[in-house]
């Protein structure tokens, strides 16, 4: 109580600082994204700043319309998630503004609030009364229930060998040179943690939610204007914060802000390259996959952190 | 009764329509690939045809059916193959023909809120019904490429003679038809 | 044409008078009475006075970042939608230009009308229209939208696009070609640049012979209530 | 007065009777009716006077005992007496309103008869002597051939014949045993004989001789008293005799026999049965109740329950004489036997339907034959607070001490099938009023049956004083205001909650001011859980009363219960409480709209778990245990199987994985507002049990045996872990609104399992956390649920749908629920399930805080289902009307909304009680609460209050920032939606809620065609199988039940002789 109590306007306003950078961070690797899948796809691409203007045009849109009390709130429940996620992970440690209000609670904390944001977009797709945005919400849940279970099992090795939950703790852990990353220091935990990942991020293959082709952009299909806009920025936060999380989690953390900035986009671009050349799942079809390999490597990394351990004692 | 080994195409009388139907059913010719109208203006009739397939030796079999158009009504066949339901839909749509006992008559199917003579029958005059409910935009050109047609036939050859000549009649329809059009052809007017 | 009950949307829009238009190319405000009405294009009312300097800088903004941020609705309704592919594709890529298609009206700026519009699809396509947020731009692609084209004496086709929903840009050619429409798509940008991309709002001004002429031609006006 | 007037009386009536015929058949009955009851109106006058242990000894015509027939009329006399006279007057009455009665009962030349019947029961009763036992005997026999015979049943003539051919060849042998015991010892007198083999030891009597006598005494009154196998002729006249004549053999007949050989007893102790008699009795118990499960015939099965009852008393018998169980436990059970079999029988007689098929709704339209059939079931069943209860509690807690432990095992083994047989006769004249084929055309009086119902509960009660706690005084409120309710059921609902708010709120002040409410102790903790969910879930029952008219009064009763229970001061408290909870609640699940199969479910897996439960006690008061506290003394293998004696009985309780497909149908079938109190307070009495002995156990526990990873929880963890995941999972395929928050509680119970199951004090601090938390989530949200049945008047979700707009209240409630429920920051389920995953990893359980991450997310699933599918989406035409629930009912909800922010904000308070709580028994506390109020773990941290300040201070901004557009956007219309420009269908059919994951289904094909649901009918129709097989034993024949009769005696003569030695 006393520590939240305690912050300062300074504190604060370096946070609002962290956040805003954060937001034009995602948005920029959000532009690189289309760029790099352009060059893919042997196209020119539209510019790196495009998604700046998509926002910014959504923002002065003249008219919005909305279906009622949730679908108006949904837009503030997905961004107070991804700043709420944000602000909960030390992205750069030691540095105040970047470990936002992290002394709050531990990776646990972050990892159930990734939930928060994805309620409230369900709930506003819900309250829209749009067959297709609940169709790609139950899919979408679906997928999430599965690749939750590797990246769980992946976490759970890791704080077996760490003995913490603390990020902070994981991340000193973690220090001194790349062969004491967690990715290499449990290989197994490693590639559990990195397929789950590909899930999180919901890129193809396990785009079934946002699939345009067939359920017009999924959730967010009755939104539109400024309410569409503070998704995509929630969306922008959120994507730095998972791949922060992931940074820390598995590649050791950062130590300034260049190093936060190359390994979240290094983390990002993993599961924009794979999507590149896989073609959808469907959502059971996805499920399974994630309940397959990724879970045996997930529970082989519990044993293999458990063995580590005991052989250390 | 013609014939030309794989296709047959006969005529029956309304009365022995449904018998026959079962019995080509019977026969082999168990689908209905398609259900037609042919507007027979100058008979006072519709010509109703069922294609008919026999999906095992390759037959076909068109059978036409001529009903006078003053009273175009029919059994339905959905009760043989229910996907005539579909078909007599469109054709009760188009045509204005009944099916009795079919169950979707007068839904509309393609058209809706159609209030003139079904637009397929050929005394409907679709230019005049284009020309009274929507509206041109000034300063349209057409060609009519009809004329085009007459022109490059006459392009005869001296080799003309030892080509077949199969179908005499239908140079002389097309003529016809464009003397016909004439008078209503907007083509090079400008409206307005 | 001997029926009167056609009323006419004027083909060109009178040019109003200068301060009034200076005021519309940043966003006007046309004093409408309908705007209680209008469940979609809700005019902002409470648009605050700012300096002209300043409303003038902020328009430009945003119009250009309307410009070059085109969210396209590609309403395919005949041939003309072949030609949209391959402005997707690798060789003209309509990327580059900021447009991105989009699957759902809610979330478009452009309606391209791909064709020919029968009647029935014609309903469908001004419900679409009337379910995008405003500022929002029709594009008719072909000469089908243009005078009918090919289909100029059928019975169930209209003839003539800008009866019935606003159009700021037309592509002519039957089919146009890729490079066509984007031809069509830079004047389009270029117009919304200058502001005078203002189809949705003559849309709102002369709501109630757009709506006469759409039920005119529309036989049974079955639309929900909610769309008027 | 004289004993011997109890045999003179009747007699004389049932001479004069002839003559007072003639005066008419009115006169006659009237005649009858007085003996009966000025029978009845002494013994009990002359109760009082017995009950200090005063014994009468009456001897005839003034010869002492050697030679005058000595009568003997003490407490057990009396009562026997008083029974059998109660059941001839109780048959009488049921006879005589009938509207055919001379047909059943032999008319007026019937009641000679009864009258000749109660003279010998009541002659063998009282006589001391061994030769007028062998006279009552026959007068009784012959009785009974005669009143079998007098009916106009052919199947009663047959019966009868049967009967008597083996009551002869029992006679005959009864004959030579005396005239030989008479050579042997030169006396008839009982107490004289008994004397002599005592006295005169092992030389005296030769030993074979005496082994011979006894074989044929034995033989012959086992045969009397029809033990297994020999049971078949009673059994076949049950079937064939009317009810009424059957109640009365029971209560004369058959208890004066068994008196009989009871007062033989110290005879046949000179060679010692004891083993003969249990394997025979327990033989008997098991064998009949296990026939009785294929009884299509509902007096038949009552005739196979009786013999069974028999079977049990037998078996005890030996104990109590040689002192290994107190005679009154066996005498308790004699009495609970005959009073409810009486009742059950004249019931049987009055509805007069043979088959259990035409049972079926036969009660439908009479609320009180309903009352009154539970109570007499309830109490032949053995539950409290009925004389059967104690009787057994008594003889088994004996049992448990003596020698004879393992005899515990068939004795409840043969009381869960008894459970089986009665309850399912229960369900089928519980269906429902709407269901019922026939409604209830009593062809008798039920008055008699009613009276016994009282009787039974009344002796009940008395003996219930037993049970005084410092909440004597709350219990009694809510019983008795429970008791009022049942009878004022016609009052308006409202009025009724309104009294019960009254009675609980009253004994919550009497528990205060006893001081049972300390919130650090674990009673108190419990005691508020259950007050606090009894008074919301009543609160809200004012808004909308449940239409049920014995619902509000049965309510008050299992909350008597439940205080009775969380307050009970040693084992028997505990089991008592439990027990009753266990038929309240049964009660309450079956007043549910189809609540008849789901509260035989209900009552059968809660059965089981009340006799494991009461196993694991046995075996602790095997081990001299008297108090709770007690428990932490047990050491050794006595502490290990008490541990999983308990543990599992709480487990089937808690409806753990495999033992849970009783609870979806109960959740889902109870009356709507008792769903809430079953999920929110009931499903939490396991883990009360769990936490009551664990602590103690584990306080007396080696440190070393549960400090380990893999010590004997993780079983029990295992099993919480894959019912969290697995009731998840299907909570997240159903349908129905109820039944899916019941699987989610079920599932959600298996996390607190786990918590328990980890025996360290962080895995204890999160379970109970877990526990509090679920009861206030779990009631907000079957609360709203019910208020949305209520207004819809469906359970399908996919049936409802937009609901938001109707009732914004609910929508509240069930968002706040979900979130808290799904453990989402920052609401108080995450600090739950922060707090297990803590625990778990600490234990180094890695797998199972897997498997139960996994399940935490599954929630998601069918939590957002729940609140999408009801309240979000299209608004259906139907619900256009419907209203927001009452105010009050709000006003309830908002109280558990205010529950769960309090605790979403401080954690931390609650978390001081329960380490304040746990830790005496751990000696730690396993979590750290540092000053700001965050909570410190081994591995982690948590400032509650700062995340729900961030997120609140998020909220507030952004909040703000859409407040500021809201002028710029518009609302729009429910059908305004992007269908591809198309115009939408009705709302129906763009309502996406029917099978809403579909591909999580596919994809979980696999695993979800693994179904326990198979494998308890696999169980079930096996046992089935097992009990048709065995009942072919009883052919019906006479000459083969003479040859088991036969075959029994040969080997009744090698057990026998091979106990000479």
């Amino acid at each position: 109580m006393q520590a939240v109590l305690n912050l300062d306007i300074g504190y604060l306003g370096l946070c609002a600082l962290s956040v805003i950078g954060a937001i034009a961070y995602g948005l920029l690797i959000g532009g690189i994204i289309r760029k790099v899948m352009a060059r893919i796809q042997s196209r020119i691409g539209p510019p790196v700043w495009q998604p700046y203007l998509d926002v910014a045009k959504l923002f002065f849109q003249r008219t919005s319309i909305r279906h009622g009390m949730m679908f108006y709130l949904a837009p503030v429940f997905r961004t107070v998630g991804g700043i709420g996620i944000y602000l909960l992970i030390p992205i750069v440690a030691g540095m105040p503004g970047l470990a936002g209000f992290s002394f709050n609670g531990d990776v646990l904390l972050v990892i159930y609030f990734m939930f928060f944001g994805c309620l409230g977009m369900a709930l506003g797709a819900g309250e829209s009364g749009h067959p297709h945005a609940i169709i790609a919400v139950s899919r979408g849940l679906s997928q999430m229930s599965s690749y939750e279970l590797p990246f769980s099992l992946a976490l759970i090795a890791l704080v077996a060998q760490v003995g913490t939950f603390s990020i902070g703790g994981i991340i000193e852990a973690q220090a001194g040179g790349i062969g004491n990353w967690y990715l290499f220091m449990n290989p197994l935990a490693g590639i559990a943690g990195l397929l789950s990942f590909l899930g999180m991020q919901m890129y193809s293959p396990f785009n079934i939610v946002l699939a345009p082709q067939e359920i017009p952009i999924g959730p967010p299909t009755e939104y539109n204007s400024t309410f569409l806009g503070l998704m995509m920025s929630g969306r922008a936060i959120f994507g730095v914060a998972k791949s922060a999380l992931f940074m820390n989690l598995f590649l050791g953390g950062a130590t300034s802000i260049p190093e936060a900035m190359i390994k979240i986009f290094v983390v990002y671009m993993w599961a924009v390259f794979v999507g590149a050349v896989f073609p959808r799942f469907r959502a059971e079809q996805s499920v399974r996959f994630f309940l397959r390999w990724p879970t045996w490597f997930g529970l082989a990394g519990i044993a293999l952190a458990m063995l580590m351990k005991h052989l250390a004692s | 009764m013609q014939s030309d080994g794989w296709m047959t195409q006969e005529t029956v009388a309304l009365s022995g329509l449904t018998r026959r139907l079962e019995e080509l059913r019977g026969d082999g010719h168990v689908q209905l690939t398609l259900m037609t109208v042919t507007d027979w203006l100058e008979d006072g009739e519709f010509e109703v045809s069922y294609i008919l397939t026999d999906p095992v030796l390759f037959r076909t079999v068109i059978l036409g059916v001529r009903i006078p158009r003053e009273t175009p009504e029919l059994p339905t066949v959905s009760d043989i193959w229910p996907q005539a339901v579909t078909y007599e839909q469109e054709i009760n749509e188009m045509f204005g023909i009944r099916f009795e006992g079919s169950p979707r008559q007068g839904v509309p199917f393609i058209l809706e809120g159609w209030k003139d003579i079904p637009p397929m029958r050929r005394d409907f005059d679709t230019l005049k019904y284009s020309v009274e409910h929507y509206e041109d935009r000034p300063g349209r050109r057409s060609i009519d490429t009809r004329r085009f047609v007459g022109r490059v036939s006459d392009e005869k050859s001296f080799t003309d003679a030892w080509e077949p000549r199969e179908d005499d009649g239908r140079e002389r329809k097309l003529a016809d038809m464009d003397g016909g059009a004439a008078g209503s052809d907007r083509g090079e007017t400008t409206d307005e | 044409m001997k029926d009167e009950k056609i009323r006419r949307v004027p083909e060109r829009i009178e040019p109003a008078p200068p301060d009034v238009l200076k005021d519309r190319a940043y966003d006007p405000v046309p004093a409408s009475p309908r705007r209680e009405v209008d469940p979609y294009c809700y005019l902002g009312a409470t648009e605050v006075q700012q300096p002209l300097a300043y409303r003038e800088a902020l328009a430009t903004i945003r119009n250009w970042c309307r410009a070059n941020s085109l969210w396209v609705m590609a309403y395919g309704t005949g041939c003309g939608a072949i030609e949209l592919r391959p402005l997707m594709t690798s060789r003209f890529d309509m990327a580059r230009f900021g447009m991105a298609p989009r699957p759902t009206p809610r979330q478009s700026n452009v309606l391209i009308i791909g064709g020919y519009l029968s009647l029935k699809t014609l309903k469908r396509v001004i419900r679409a229209y009337e379910q995008m947020p405003a500022p929002k731009w029709v594009v008719g692609l072909g000469s089908c939208t243009i005078n009918g084209g090919m289909y100029w004496d059928s019975y169930y086709t209209i003839n003539k696009l800008d009866l019935y929903l606003p159009v700021d840009v037309y592509i002519s050619g039957c089919m146009p070609r890729p490079e066509a429409l984007i031809a069509g798509f830079q004047e389009l940008m270029k117009k919304i640049k200058q502001g005078e991309a203002n189809g949705w709002n003559e849309y709102l001004e002369n709501i109630d012979d757009y709506k006469i002429n759409q039920k005119r031609v529309i036989g049974d006006w079955r639309m929900p209530d909610y769309n008027w | 007065m004289n004993p011997v007037l109890f045999i003179a009386v009747p007699l004389g009536a049932a001479f004069l009777l002839p003559l007072v015929r003639r005066m008419g058949d009115r006169a006659a009955r009237g005649l009858a009716g007085l003996t009966f009851a000025f029978v009845l109106a002494a013994v009990v006058a002359w109760l009082p006077a017995l009950g200090n242990g005063a014994m009468l000894t009456v001897t005839t015509g003034g010869w002492p005992a050697p030679f005058g027939i000595a009568l003997r009329f003490g407490l057990a006399e009396a009562v026997l007496i008083a029974l059998s006279a109660a059941a001839a007057l109780g048959s009488f009455g049921a006879v005589s309103s009938r509207a055919g009665r001379d047909a059943t009962s032999g008319g007026v030349r019937g009641l000679v008869i009864v009258l000749l019947m109660v003279v010998g029961a009541n002659g063998l009763i009282m006589t001391r002597d061994l030769f007028n036992t062998f006279v009552f005997l026959e007068i009784v026999s012959i009785a009974t051939y005669a009143l079998a015979a007098t009916g106009d049943e052919s199947r009663g003539l047959e019966a009868g014949f049967k009967y008597m051919f083996l009551g002869a060849v029992a006679s005959a042998f009864i004959l030579i045993g005396i005239a030989m015991l008479y050579r042997l010892t030169g006396t008839l007198s009982i107490d004289g004989i008994a004397e002599s083999l005592m006295v005169g030891g092992a030389g005296a009597v030769p030993m074979f001789a005496l082994g011979v006598v006894l074989l044929f005494l034995f033989a012959g009154f086992l045969v009397e008293l029809k033990v297994f196998p020999l049971n078949g002729p009673a059994i076949d006249l049950y079937d064939g005799v009317s009810p009424a004549v059957m109640a009365l053999t029971v209560a004369t007949a058959l208890n004066a026999s068994v008196y009989a050989f009871w007062k033989l007893m110290p005879i046949f102790r000179a060679v010692d049965l004891t083993l003969v008699l249990m394997v025979i009795g327990g033989a008997t118990f098991v064998l009949a109740n296990l026939f009785a499960l294929r009884q299509s015939r509902v007096r038949r099965m009552l005739g196979y329950s009786t013999s069974a009852q028999l079977g049990l008393i037998v078996m005890l018998m030996p104990l109590a004489h040689s002192g290994d169980v107190s005679a009154t436990a066996v005498g308790l059970l004699l009495v609970n036997h005959t009073l409810a079999k009486a009742g059950l029988l004249w019931f049987a007689g009055s509805v007069g339907k043979q088959t259990l098929v035409e049972w079926k709704g036969v009660l439908a339209g009479s609320p009180a034959a309903r009352l009154s059939l539970a109570a007499l079931v309830l109490a032949i069943v053995g539950m409290p607070p009925f004389p059967g209860f104690w009787g057994k509690w008594d003889a088994l807690v004996a049992l448990s001490r003596g020698p004879h432990a393992w005899w515990i095992i068939p004795v409840l083994a043969g009381s869960l099938l008894e459970f089986i047989y009665y309850f399912r006769w229960l369900r089928l004249a519980h269906v429902p009023a709407e269901d019922a084929e026939t409604k209830l055309e009593p062809t008798g009086s039920l008055v008699p049956a009613h009276a016994f119902g009282i009787i039974v509960l009344g002796a009940g009660l008395a003996l219930s004083s037993r049970l005084v706690t410092s909440s004597t005084d709350a219990v009694l409120t809510l019983a008795g205001a429970g008791l009022v309710l049942l009878i004022a059921g016609q009052l308006p609902g409202r009025l009724l909650q309104f009294l019960s708010l009254a009675a609980v709120a009253a004994s919550g002040w009497m528990l205060h001011q006893a001081g049972s409410l300390a919130p650090t102790s674990i009673t108190g903790f419990f005691m508020l859980i259950v007050l606090f969910g009894a008074f919301t879930v009543v609160l809200a029952g004012i808004g909308t009363p449940p239409d049920r008219k014995r619902y509000h009064g049965l309510f008050l009763l299992l909350v008597a219960s439940l205080v009775l229970l969380v307050d009970a001061r040693g084992p028997l408290g505990f089991f008592a409480g439990w027990e009753l909870m266990t038929w309240t609640s049964y009660l309450l699940v079956a007043q549910g709209q189809r609540g008849g199969r789901p509260a035989f479910r209900y009552m059968l897996f809660s059965g089981a778990a009340g006799f494991l439960v009461l196993g694991g006690i046995l075996v602790a008061l095997g081990a001299g245990v008297t108090t709770i506290g007690d428990f932490a003394h047990l050491a050794g293998p006595a502490a290990l199987w008490t541990a999983i004696l308990l543990g599992a009985g709480f487990a089937v309780k808690a409806a753990s994985a495999g033992a849970h497909v009783w609870a979806p149908d109960a959740y889902t079938e109870s009356p709507d507002l008792f769903s809430a109190f079953l999920s929110g307070v009931l499903s939490k009495m396991p883990l009360f049990g769990i936490v009551l002995f664990g602590t103690r156990l584990v306080a007396g526990a080696d440190p070393a045996l549960i400090g380990g990873t893999y010590g004997p929880g993780y079983a029990l963890g295992w099993l919480g872990a894959i019912t969290a995941i697995g009731m998840t999972l299907l909570a997240a395929l159903q349908e129905d609104a109820k039944r899916l928050l019941a699987y989610s509680s079920v599932g959600q119970i298996g996390y607190a399992v786990v918590g328990f199951a980890l025996l360290t004090p962080l895995g204890w601090t999160a379970a109970l956390y877990h526990t509090v938390n679920h009861m206030i989530i779990k009631l907000l949200l079957f609360l709203a649920i019910a208020a949305v049945i209520n207004r819809t008047g469906t359970r399908r979700m996919h049936e409802m749908g937009g609901l938001i707009k109707k009732m914004p209240a609910q929508y509240i409630a069930v968002l706040i629920g979900i979130i808290a429920l799904s453990g989402v920051p920052p609401l108080s389920g995450f600090a739950g399930k922060w707090l297990i995953y803590n625990a778990l990893i600490e234990k180094e359980w890695y797998f199972i805080a897997g498997v139960l991450m996994f399940a935490s997310v599954i929630a998601f699933l069918y939590l957002f289902r729940l609140i999408n599918t009801i309240f979000l989406g299209q608004l259906k035409p139907r619900h256009r009307e419907v209203r927001e629930a009452p105010a009050v009912f709000v006003v309830a909800q908002a109280l558990l909304v205010f529950a769960i922010m309090g605790l979403s904000m401080f954690p931390d308070a609650l978390l001081r009680v329960t380490t304040a709580m746990t830790a005496p028994f751990f000696g730690a506390a396993g979590v750290e609460l540092a000053a700001d109020g965050s909570v410190l773990v081994s591995l982690g941290y948590l400032n509650a209050f700062g995340v729900m300040a961030m997120v609140m201070g998020l909220f507030a901004v952004f909040f703000a920032w859409v407040l500021f557009l809201g002028p710029k956007t518009t609302k729009v219309g429910q059908l305004d939606i992007v269908m591809a420009a198309e115009e939408p269908p009705a709302p129906e059919e763009i309502h996406y809620a029917y099978d809403f994951y579909r591909p999580y289904k596919r994809a979980f094909a696999p695993v979800l065609r693994v179904s326990v649901e198979r494998g308890w009918s696999r169980f079930a129709a096996v046992l089935s199988a097992v009990a048709e097989y065995g009942r072919r034993f009883y052919t019906g024949d006479a000459q083969t039940y003479l040859l088991y009769a036969v075959v029994f005696l040969g080997i009744a003569a090698v057990a026998v002789l091979s106990r000479l030695g």
